[in-house]
């Protein structure tokens, strides 16, 4: 499995902070983005935007991740 | 004091946590929230993180800020929730024995944070809310 | 706010005296009495001034910054006489609607005011005590 | 009459904060100082280094005073 979590407007968009995934073995953060486009097509406009963090750590969509990771993808951030 | 609440930020506090005998200087930055942006009037702010990784982030933005200047302490404390016009969303404290190190670090832990740290917020207005986007570095 | 006291400065009055709905940052300097000065021990210091210079020079340095940047307010408080380590000598709170308007007048302020305001101080020692004096410019 | 003030090192050399000088017409800062030397001969070595004001104004040794002003001589500042 894979755990996903959704922050801000890509929570709203989702409409849920997060959600489990089956994965059985390596696959890249792209393809994972892709399959939830797949049921969220309105994610396309925020892929030149989006960002990508693993087990808590920046990463990027051409990273690699393993069944019990934690992808967590936002928009890029406005806090202070 | 490296912190995310969901209440008032003790702002004296986070003063304190960084005074030190041998200082001779404490710059504060305070974020707060204003009545209005883009000309439009505000109602409220709310504030949202990724609560593990913002914290990490914060604590990365006081390494490096001990690293590159002579500190004798960093403190930074975001909050999150609902806030009103006028409420503090973050609070830095920088102090040490000279001015001008407290002062580049204060700006550089701001600058930082609202580039790295994953914390975003949604501007309510009389007519509608939306959350608000920064730039992707 | 601008003024010049004989005891604690009150650092949270000065702070609510800039705060502003339409102010975004509040940037804070606050210089404290260190316990070491020119690799020396220090058991306590002693502020003089030129109060009604001290006064007016203050005022001038608040006019030219609130000219020179976009600022909602600008207080500045010293404190003369007797002062032990770690207590405040000098306060400055300054308000803007963005933060680099502030931290610039704010550094502004303390870099002018080492410079103009005809204040001195005593550095004390165990064994003895010196006026420092600052440069001509 | 013409009113001098001390601050600092520089009260510590004349023993007082302010003192009262006789002057019955315009002369100027470095005469009152000149003559002030004669009584504290240590006064030269803050010549070089000595900050005027006339009547709260940053001023000058060249500038000239009159019966009634407020002279005041310092060094160079160090608060903050």
């Amino acid at each position: 499995m894979l755990k996903l979590r959704f922050f801000a407007s890509l929570k709203d968009l989702i409409g849920e902070s997060e959600i489990e995934v089956k994965l059985e073995g390596e696959t890249s953060v792209r393809e994972v983005f892709n399959q939830l486009k797949t049921r969220f097509p309105k994610l396309e406009t925020y892929e030149p935007i989006l960002l990508v963090a693993i087990n808590h750590e920046y990463s990027s969509l051409d990273a690699s991740v393993f069944p019990g990771d934690e992808l967590s993808f936002f928009p890029p951030v406005s806090g202070g | 004091m490296i912190d995310i609440v969901d209440s008032s930020i003790a702002r004296k506090k986070v003063v304190e946590s960084v005074a030190q005998a041998s200082a001779g200087a404490i710059v504060t930055f305070d974020g707060t929230i204003r009545n209005q942006s883009r000309n439009k009037p505000v109602t409220h702010l709310y504030y949202e993180a990724h609560p593990e990784m913002a914290l990490k982030e914060l604590k990365t933005i006081c390494d490096q800020a001990m690293h590159r200047w002579p500190l004798n302490d960093i403190s930074i404390v975001h909050r999150v929730g609902r806030m009103e016009i006028g409420e503090s969303s973050v609070f830095i404290a920088v102090s040490s024995a000279h001015r001008v190190d407290a002062f580049a670090a204060c700006q550089f832990a701001i600058d930082t944070l609202k580039t790295t740290v994953p914390i975003w917020k949604k501007e309510h207005y009389e007519d509608g809310e939306v959350w608000i986007e920064g730039y992707k570095q």
